[in-house]
């Protein structure tokens, strides 16, 4: 008897981390851009840790300095260090990114499973708002909103608040009809006879298997948070002295950095920029093929 | 076709544009901003109001862009005013109306998104199809692959480097503007061409930025159709690869693509809209940046609304074009 | 896939051709590029179409329209000189500048060959005086009586006060500032003057005729039949063509890689950091300094940083004063400017006239005295915690728990590169501060929400006076209202206003005059109504490829400023040498 | 004696639009509350036999009628008698994949009804009602823990199912095509699991089947539904044995016996020219056997104590009103 349970331990799955890796191994994609990520929180946390915060803005250090070994990324015309002012403008995208991404998809996500989970008016309701609104180019109501801020006010935050006012239709959509079709699962009317009550089907049945689409839909949710900060810093709607990815490449843009042969000013928040949206494209390309079994079968 | 979906899609398109107006015409008002006082504000710098004038110029033009009425009563006229495709008066090009402007730089817009998103569309799914495809050699898939982190690369960023190195540097193409400046607009061949040329850059810009989101999901369609009992069966009556590519594969493969392309458009226009700036094209984008930099509201406005009925009715249009391409779908 | 190309080459067509349908209509004739000027400029944010003058609020001059409208005269500011135009002479007829003659040129002509007339003239003035949305019916209804054609060629005006500065300020076009003469035979016939664009065919009395535009480009040609070159005003200018390009919402970066590589013969004034690398990097390319330091020519602009004096804690002299010491100026020009001595203390541009006003020893020995370009930290702080303030954790100073709101209104495309400076110098001496490049900075200092503005004070030429009375307490508006053109100081102080109104029926060659001026300049000082910060220069690229003979420091030309956008941007083109 | 669960009238129409679907017509069934028993509902898919299997777990509600369960309303129990009710009426789906949730592994299947009907009262009492789950349904325990469903056979699978329900003690096992997803070599094991569950348990099963030979090897009784209406019901060997109403024999023929003197699927049914009628028998068109009288509705004929079928073939036999329905199938 002892014997044949040991055996069966034997057969049974290795442990998640493992099992991870493996899966990991099998999609380079999300490999890639985990890793590209993972190099860049690395850095940014580092850079937190190690920069001097007054060192990213205007007559810190001496302006115009090629990339030596005190200043690893060169200065600009301002006198900024720019390696401090890209870890600063990182974490700012990063703060701009994830709370705009997260609360959209948070938002998305309730909005979706109220819409499935109740439908009738409910849904009618949410689902045509969301596709009436969807038509409508989001970056442009970004800038009347932007602009009809009071400016003296607007900071990263209020930055990230705009952007995520028209960030959470997508989610609510791909959530509700990931919903709709959970709810006609057969486990959930089982969980229903084994008494769950309908939050606790919510939560604990149907959710749990939303996971990868709501990891998908919260990339998806941070690359238009950033990409729409981009822009907004690019018209002039930003925060402009705070050092943020687009702020820095802008103002490397205004005095003329590639023309003056500055070229260590503008690169290497580009650089970052790139990065960072390209790993999450990546980590969203490797994050469908998660949530799409059939992919995942051929890979 | 069907009459009831056409009402309902029509419905669909009337909500659009109410919501996209009433947003555009309420979010600007909450602001304390008065666009008329702003405007002449700035015409002061040049000239020699004294404020006193001012008040009563602004009163008197507030009563000309009928600001001085209630707020729905505004918003009433606002929205008859779009009904007859009347967007209202420039404050900022006064007296040139919000839609005589549209009409002066759509064209360009038009030229460049549209060759641009099908431009794209066409790469992007032929990459996104050879990536997904078992067939194609390894290294053609790592390159389809390698473009979805070109959607990491903005646009106007591109943009800057190609005008830099290919057009200061290497003195290949034009630094900006839609036409050699000085020539006078015909429509011979040698202008065409020369309006091709200036395009390419801003035009290289924009389907680099946008062809990896094509690449993405075509290649998920790719392989979810390879699973496909019609591609084995296809496979097993010995068709060659190359038909089974073109006639199995990308076709069917192809179809659900094309519902992103009015939404896809809608995302290049804001690409386009920056990209436009850079290369000093005088498009709707660049309307609409220098309407926000001065303030001139009803431009604003008037622009955000016309792309917006825009994509809405593309994506009317290709919902009813779709049933055209796939015969299995049918609107009963 | 072929069915694809053949779809995008349709559409493309149909795009081609709806471009091409629009206002091009006319077969222009070829003028060879070395006849033709290129200017880069930013024709996105204007109404291009527009010509008429009275169009507002759409007309500008700045946008090739000065090269269609004239004035009675014209002022040559490098040379301190008057040139006369459509005016013969335009002379003061009473000792008290009560009264004056204005006498028309007979040659004048409009475009369609009607004679320029003193009913011309009337028309001009009664318009101002009674179209209140016109820019100059404040001035008109202020100092004009009465306007009164003699005869054809004679006008005489009667003020109500002594206008001592009414014909230069206002009947000179100079830099943005003058009004032109306009046809009355076109716009009579007009019913809203205001509301009518003008087009290509409106009659007027410049060189060109604008003669087809759409939104990348505006061409004008030369007229053959100008009436200056009969009158003997000017010689046939040999530029035929004139093309405005559109370079608006370009970067500075991409316009001097434009200028570098020939594309176009000036454009739009650079910042100091990128005129240096254009001129080095093409030889052509000249500026009003030629390849030397500062590159540029003195706008009439100096910068400051101006606070609105009735908001809190602006309203104390203490906190103004204690911003002023918290500004390096010297780093500021070392960092920004290579070292050229760009910053000022004046409130005026430092022309010939007003040098001299500098230079007396009453001004100096108020400099001596109050020290307005000191930077010094410690008495900045000491001021500060005199006025009440603490320093906070921050390293800000606190007064009631509020920090001082110190963010600076300005605007990108020009305050770009000196803002953030500003902004870090004060932030280090404790003042929170931060910058606004929005589109509502302008109207945030017209309306005095915000405290302080980076902004320029486009008002002296040729005596302190307008610069002076900019601080008059009848600008002193409430807040919330608009306080007009440049005034945003809103300051009131009736010893400063005694001053200017004793000086405003003195000429300014009265030595009455300089003395009151001086002591003004002191309250000013003394007070740090606002702080003058620096000079502002127009460097603008030329291009010697095919065009020569720029105004530049060693050719002054008439001693007009060399930029064409502005009134006398006629002037600029119409000297110009033909290379080759 | 009580009756456990009562169907009064049922009908359930659903609306779509101006179109009406009649899924169950007015159906009236009873199952005593001591009377343990297998009772078959057969019938071709969209014959009604899973909404009534709806019905009864309470998942929807009926139109028209009311269901009683221990004599009280369904739709109108009280929190506490609903949680009963929940535990006591339970039910073995017909995927033995799709009701577990891909996201945990088996045991949570087992988990969730011990906790949420609080049935045991530590963690080792949870385990330990779940192991005498399994084991009383012929598995493993030490095999299905930690498992995920995907690694286990169907057959396993099934089982757990029922051990599902086992673990609750309910009264009535709704069991809707449990084999039919199975390997046919484990059918018998499962069928004899349920079986089981009935003889020492005492819970009533309503076996829900398209497949009559399983129904005649389990069940004690059986119910035919055609188009959401009772054509045939009795004791099951009675009713196989002896189809009366043509859709029974046409059913019936089409089991492939093993025995190779019989035809299998010999009766020709060709569809009378009138393929759609109103009011009358729902077989109508496709009866071989159709008449004029059929073109208006049936009632039950009794044809045996424990037959009756609703067939105007049967005319001059006692016509038994449908709420006696129950009296005809045995326990």
């Amino acid at each position: 008897m002892s014997s044949v349970t040991l055996s069966n331990t034997a057969i049974r799955q290795p442990n998640k981390v493992t099992l991870f890796f493996r899966y990991l191994r099998r999609n380079p994609s999300l490999t890639f851009g985990l890793l590209i990520m993972l190099f860049l929180v690395i850095f940014t946390v580092h850079g937190l840790l190690t920069i001097n915060t007054k060192d990213a803005y205007p007559l810190a250090v001496r302006p115009k300095m090629p990339p030596s070994f005190q200043y690893p990324l060169g200065t600009d015309f301002f006198g900024r260090d720019l390696y401090a002012a890209m870890v600063i403008g990182m974490w700012q995208t990063a703060v701009i990114g994830v709370f705009a991404g997260a609360l959209g998809t948070i938002i998305g996500t309730i909005f979706g499973f109220i819409s499935a989970y109740f439908g009738g008016f409910i849904d009618a309701a949410i689902t045509s708002i969301c596709q009436i609104l969807i038509p409508i180019p989001a970056f442009l109501i970004q800038v009347i909103i932007a602009g009809s801020i009071d400016k003296r006010s607007v900071t990263i935050l209020t930055m990230a608040w705009v952007v995520l006012l028209l960030a959470w239709m997508g989610p609510t959509l791909v959530i509700r009809a990931q919903v709709l079709s959970m709810k006609e699962r057969q486990f959930v009317s089982v969980a229903k006879l084994s008494g769950m009550t309908s939050l606790g089907i919510i939560f604990k049945e149907i959710l749990p298997n939303l996971l990868p689409f709501i990891a998908a839909a919260f990339i998806a949710q941070v690359f238009q948070a950033v990409f729409a900060s981009f822009y907004l810093a690019i018209v002039g709607l930003g925060p402009v002295r705070e050092p943020l990815l687009g702020n820095t490449i802008w103002s490397a843009q205004t005095q003329g950095a590639f023309f003056n042969g500055w070229w260590w000013w503008p690169i290497g928040p580009a650089v970052a920029m790139i990065l960072i949206l390209g790993s999450l494209a990546l980590i969203n390309m490797g994050m469908d093929e998660m949530a799409n079994p059939r992919i995942r079968r051929s890979e | 076709m069907n009459f009831r979906l056409l009402s309902k899609r029509l419905l669909f398109l009337l909500m659009v544009v109410w919501a996209a107006s009433t947003i555009t015409f309420f979010i600007p008002r909450i602001s304390p901003k008065n666009p008329v006082r702003e405007r002449f504000a700035e015409l002061a710098r040049t000239g020699g109001f004294s404020p006193e004038d001012l008040e009563v110029i602004v009163a008197d033009y507030s009563q000309r862009f009928g600001l001085d009425k209630p707020l729905l009563q505004q918003y009433g006229d606002y929205m008859w005013g779009i009904l007859r495709f009347d967007l209202g008066i420039s404050l900022n090009k006064f007296p040139k109306t919000v839609m005589q402007l549209i009409y002066e730089s759509l064209p360009w817009t038009i030229g460049l998104v549209f060759i641009t998103t099908i431009l794209s569309f066409i790469l992007g799914n032929w990459l996104g199809a050879l990536a997904a495809w078992p067939r194609s050699p390894d290294w053609l898939k790592n390159i389809a692959t390698s473009f979805v982190l070109f959607q990491g690369v903005p646009p106007v960023l591109l943009g800057i480097l190609l005008i830099f190195f290919i057009g200061f540097k290497l003195k290949l193409l034009p630094l900006g503007g839609a036409y050699s400046i000085g020539t006078v607009p015909d429509q011979s061949i040698g202008f065409f061409l020369d309006v091709l040329r200036h395009q390419l850059l801003p035009g290289i810009a924009l389907v680099l930025g946008s062809v990896g989101g094509w690449v993405i999901s075509m290649r998920g369609m790719g392989v979810t159709i390879q699973g496909e009992d019609y591609v084995t069966f296809a496979e097993h009556k010995g068709l060659g690869p190359r038909v089974i590519f073109r006639d199995y594969y990308l076709r069917n493969a192809l179809l659900p693509q094309i519902t992103g392309l009015a939404l896809a458009l809608g995302n290049l226009v804001t690409s386009a809209i920056v990209v436009e700036g850079i290369f000093a094209l005088p498009g709707l984008g660049t309307m609409l940046n220098s309407a926000i930099r001065s303030n001139d509201f009803s431009v604003i406005y008037g622009i955000v609304l016309f792309i917006t009925i825009g994509i809405a009715t593309l994506m009317v249009i290709v919902e009813f074009l779709y049933p055209l391409l796939d015969p299995r779908i049918r609107h009963q | 896939m072929q069915k694809s190309f053949k779809l995008i080459s349709s559409l493309f067509v149909a795009a081609m051709l709806m471009v091409s349908a629009m206002s091009f209509a006319q077969d222009l004739p070829d003028v060879p590029r070395n006849q033709t000027l290129i200017l880069g400029w930013d024709l996105s944010a204007a109404v291009v179409g527009v010509t008429n003058p009275w169009a507002l609020p759409g007309y500008t001059h700045q946008r090739g329209n000065a090269f269609l409208w004239e004035p009675l005269s014209y002022y040559g500011i490098f040379k301190s000189e008057e040139i006369p135009w459509l005016a013969d002479s335009m002379e003061y007829t009473s000792d008290d500048f009560t009264s004056m003659e204005i006498k028309l040129n007979p040659m004048a002509k409009w475009s369609d060959g009607v004679p320029v007339t003193s009913k011309d003239v009337v028309f001009t003035f009664e318009g101002q005086m009674n179209n209140q949305t016109l820019p100059y019916h404040a001035a008109f209804n202020q100092y004009v009586e009465s306007v009164e054609a003699v005869d054809d060629l004679t006008v005489n005006v009667t003020f109500k006060i002594p206008a001592p500065r009414f014909k230069f300020e206002v009947l000179t076009l100079k830099f943005d500032t003058g009004i032109p003469i306009v046809p009355a035979h076109a716009l009579e016939a007009q019913e809203d003057v205001n509301a009518f664009p003008g087009g290509l065919d409106m009659p007027h009395s410049g060189p060109y005729n604008l003669v087809a535009w759409d939104l990348n480009q505006k061409i004008f040609d030369l007229r053959e039949d100008w009436w200056a070159v009969e009158a003997g005003r000017i010689g046939v200018p040999e530029v035929k063509r004139i093309v405005m390009a559109n370079i608006g919402g370009q970067q500075m970066d991409n316009i001097a890689q434009r200028i570098v590589n020939n594309e176009m013969d000036a454009a739009l004034d650079m910042r100091s950091s990128v005129i240096k690398s254009i001129v080095e990097q093409n030889p052509m390319v000249t500026t009003h300094s030629g390849d030397q330091p500062p590159y540029g020519y003195l706008d009439w602009w100096p910068n400051a940083l101006w606070m609105n004096t009735q908001l809190e804690p602006y309203n104390d002299q203490r906190v103004r004063r204690a911003m002023s010491l918290a500004i390096n100026r010297e780093l500021l020009d070392e960092i920004i400017y290579e070292g050229a001595g760009i910053t000022t203390i004046y409130p005026f541009p430092l022309y010939p006239a007003l040098q001299e006003f500098a230079d007396s020893p009453a001004v100096k020995a108020l400099e001596e005295e109050l020290q307005p370009g000191l930077y010094d930290p410690e008495q900045s702080a000491a001021l500060m915690e005199e006025a009440g303030f603490t320093m906070n954790r921050d390293g800000l100073w606190e007064k009631d728990g509020e920090t001082v709101s110190a963010i600076i209104q300005g605007f990108e495309q020009i305050h770009s590169d000196i803002v953030p400076f500003l902004v870090e110098m004060l932030r280090n001496a404790g003042f929170d501060a931060d910058v606004n490049f929005g589109a509502d900075s302008y109207q945030n200092m017209a309306d005095g929400v915000a405290g302080l503005y980076m902004f320029g004070h486009g008002a002296s030429l040729i005596d302190p006076y307008a610069a002076l009375e900019l601080y008059h307490s009848r600008y002193s508006a409430q807040i919330g209202t608009s306080a007009g053109n440049n005034r945003f100081s809103r300051y009131a102080n009736p010893e400063y206003d005694a001053l200017l109104d004793e000086m405003a029926p003195l000429g300014a060659d009265n030595p009455r005059f300089q003395e009151l001026a001086a002591e003004a300049l002191g309250i000013y000082w003394k007070e740090q109504i606002d702080i003058p910060i620096i000079q502002w220069l127009h460097r603008i690229p030329y291009n010697q490829t095919y065009w020569t003979n720029w105004p530049t420091a060693d050719n002054p030309s008439l001693g007009e400023n060399g930029a064409f956008w502005a009134h006398t941007g006629m002037l600029v083109v119409t000297n110009l040498k033909a290379a080759q | 004696m009580a009756n456990l669960l009562e169907f009064k009238n049922v009908s359930k129409i659903y609306k779509r639009g101006k179109t009406e679907t009649v899924a169950l017509d007015n159906l009236s069934l009873t199952l005593k509350d001591d009377e343990p028993t297998i009772l078959t509902v057969a019938g071709e898919s969209g014959s009604g036999k899973t909404t009534l299997a709806m019905l009864l777990l309470g998942f929807i509600e009926p139109s028209l009628g009311q269901i009683y369960y221990q004599g009280k309303d369904i739709s109108l129990l009280s929190g506490s008698e609903r949680m009963s009710f929940r535990k006591e009426v339970q039910a073995v789906f017909q995927d033995p994949f799709a009701v577990f949730n891909p996201f945990y592994t088996v045991e949570h299947l087992l988990e969730v009804p011990i906790k949420r009907f609080k049935l045991a009262k530590s963690r080792a009492e949870t385990r330990d009602k779940m192991a005498e789950a399994l084991t009383a349904v012929g598995l493993q325990p030490d095999e299905i823990f930690g498992r995920f469903p995907h690694q286990l056979s169907g057959g396993q699978r099934q089982r757990i199912n029922i051990a599902r329900a086992l673990v609750l003690r309910p009264k009535i096992l709704v069991a809707d095509e449990p084999v039919s997803m199975v390997d046919a070599s484990l059918r018998a094991n499962i069928l004899e699991t349920l079986r089981t569950l009935q003889r020492n348990y005492g819970v009533s099963i309503v076996y829900i089947t398209h497949d009559l030979t399983t129904a005649f090897h389990i069940a004690s009784s059986i119910m035919v539904l055609y188009r959401g209406s009772v054509m045939e019901a009795g004791g099951v060997e009675q009713v196989i044995k002896y189809p009366q109403h043509p859709y029974t024999q046409l059913l019936v023929d089409s089991i492939p016996w093993p025995d190779l003197n019989r035809r299998w699927g010999q009766t020709d049914l060709e569809p009378s020219e009138d393929s759609v009628i109103g009011q009358g028998c729902k077989f109508y068109a496709r009866c071989p056997k159709a008449m004029e009288v059929c073109r208006s509705r049936p009632p039950l004929f009794q044809l045996e104590p424990y037959q009756t079928a609703s067939c105007f073939l049967y005319q001059e036999k006692p016509k038994l009103e449908s709420e006696q329905l129950s009296k005809t199938l045995p326990v």
